[in-house]
């Protein structure tokens, strides 16, 4: 693969509309697929980051389309790398609901986090008050096998 | 996500296409499983043999599909749930929730 | 009041699409309000016939497009009398379950024909499969006060 | 029917106004309360003192509400319930279903 030594970063900046989701997940798919990466592993990156992005325009950002949500996105040979930030006020994830809970099976939300923990290899939440919330996720690659 | 659906054995079957990741997703299959309620057609499958991936949106979509039928004294079932959204059920213990089959036809002979 | 002795029938025909309840419920309305009815009267009348028409557009035209409702509206000095029919396959108001019934209490829907029943004077149901329902419901006016 | 809502002391205040006679506004209605349970707005209270009058399409946007709240954890409540509508809560039953209040601040006060 050409792309195996030098990471690559691809930035998308997309506004609090929820129909954007489309957007984001066109790009994430296109520049994983050129990086030559499994579809397996391109759906589990795209389903966790979808969740995050979600997250980002509808808790963070509130769904006001004056804020933005960023997004990078680094690819190496070792792993890919998402990071995702909103305007929002930040949030405690630790306060959040266990989905897995008897009474909470039959929710339709509260199980966004649960799954990008589940998906991705490693996942850091940094929601600070006044700056919003910074969502990094990595996945790690298997070893290139040519 | 593209939706469209059939009638079989008095059974509304949706047909889901694609991958569920919310923004108009959600609205689109929640119409019309009102849809069906206001019909009268109560007894619903949906078909996620052409569903690429979903996310928790989806998964929210077919929850809320299940819980307003049951409300309705109505009733959801899933057919052909590919592998994908079958892990993403058992992880989030939805599988204890959800009736499932592996082919339409089993799905129409369960209600 | 002008047409105190003589009856007149106002008809209106309207394609099975759910949004055209709003043109039906104008026509209805106008034409009760020249008759000089009470706004009171009005809305009990309305409320029954929009749902009449919901029904034949729902349950017996399927929301088929090319199947039309039509609705007769008569007003005399005594009472408004309304006849609605589909082109559906007719009922049985018989079958209909209770919407009373404990377990159907957080039923969605179940209710219209109750409420119909509930404001109106009398209401006649005549379905006749291969032919259509005809649901026939009258309205008796108070006494003139002039 | 129209629809407006605004937020106060951290309750979603959903405002219809005019009449509500199924068509379009079942579909209004129930997106804006799954909009607000995507946001996390769980209490939610509906206005009804803009309403003319309402048929059983109404009352059935009204319990899909409140059953969908309650399958989110939330909670909905009715403030301002003009006459007309309470007439038809009566004779259906439904005043056991719905928490009613006679003003939006006693409504809040009640979650
Ligand atoms: N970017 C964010 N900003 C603020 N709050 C967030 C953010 N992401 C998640 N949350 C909070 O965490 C909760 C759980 O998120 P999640 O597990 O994705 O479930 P859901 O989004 O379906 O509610 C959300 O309801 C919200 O309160
Ligand atoms: N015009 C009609 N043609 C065929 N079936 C009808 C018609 N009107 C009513 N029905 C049947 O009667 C049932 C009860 O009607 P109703 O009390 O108005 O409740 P809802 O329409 O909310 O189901 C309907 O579900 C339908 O099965």
């Amino acid at each position: 693969m050409s792309t195996a030594n030098s990471p690559k970063t691809y930035r998308l900046t997309v506004p609090s509309i929820p129909d954007r989701i489309t957007q984001v997940d066109e790009f994430l798919e296109a520049n994983l697929q050129k990086a030559g990466i499994a579809d397996e592993i391109i759906s589990d990156i795209a389903i966790a980051v979808t969740e995050i992005v979600n997250n980002a325009i509808d808790h963070g950002n509130a769904g006001d389309p004056e804020k933005m949500v960023k997004m990078n996105v680094t690819i190496s040979a070792e792993e890919v790398a998402i990071e995702v930030t909103d305007e929002g006020g930040g949030f405690d994830p630790g306060a959040v609901a266990d989905p897995l809970a008897e009474e909470n099976l039959l929710r339709e939300v509260g199980r966004g986090i649960f799954i990008v923990r589940h998906l991705m290899d490693t996942v850091s939440i940094n929601g600070v008050p006044g700056k919003g919330t910074t969502v990094r996720a990595v996945k790690k690659l298997p070893p290139a096998t040519s | 996500m593209k939706l469209s659906h059939r009638e079989e054995a008095g059974v509304a079957i949706l047909e889901p296409r694609g991958k569920i990741m919310g923004g108009p997703d959600a609205t689109l299959l929640h119409d019309q499983l009102h849809e069906f309620i206001k019909e009268g057609k109560l007894k619903v499958i949906i078909d996620l043999s052409g569903v690429d991936w979903m996310n928790s949106t989806g998964l929210g979509i077919l929850i809320s599909g299940l819980t307003t039928l049951r409300n309705n004294k109505g009733e959801l079932k899933l057919a052909n749930v590919t592998e994908k959204i079958q892990s993403l059920l058992t992880i989030t213990k939805l599988v204890t929730v959800f009736d499932a089959h592996d082919s339409i036809d089993e799905a129409i002979k369960s209600f």
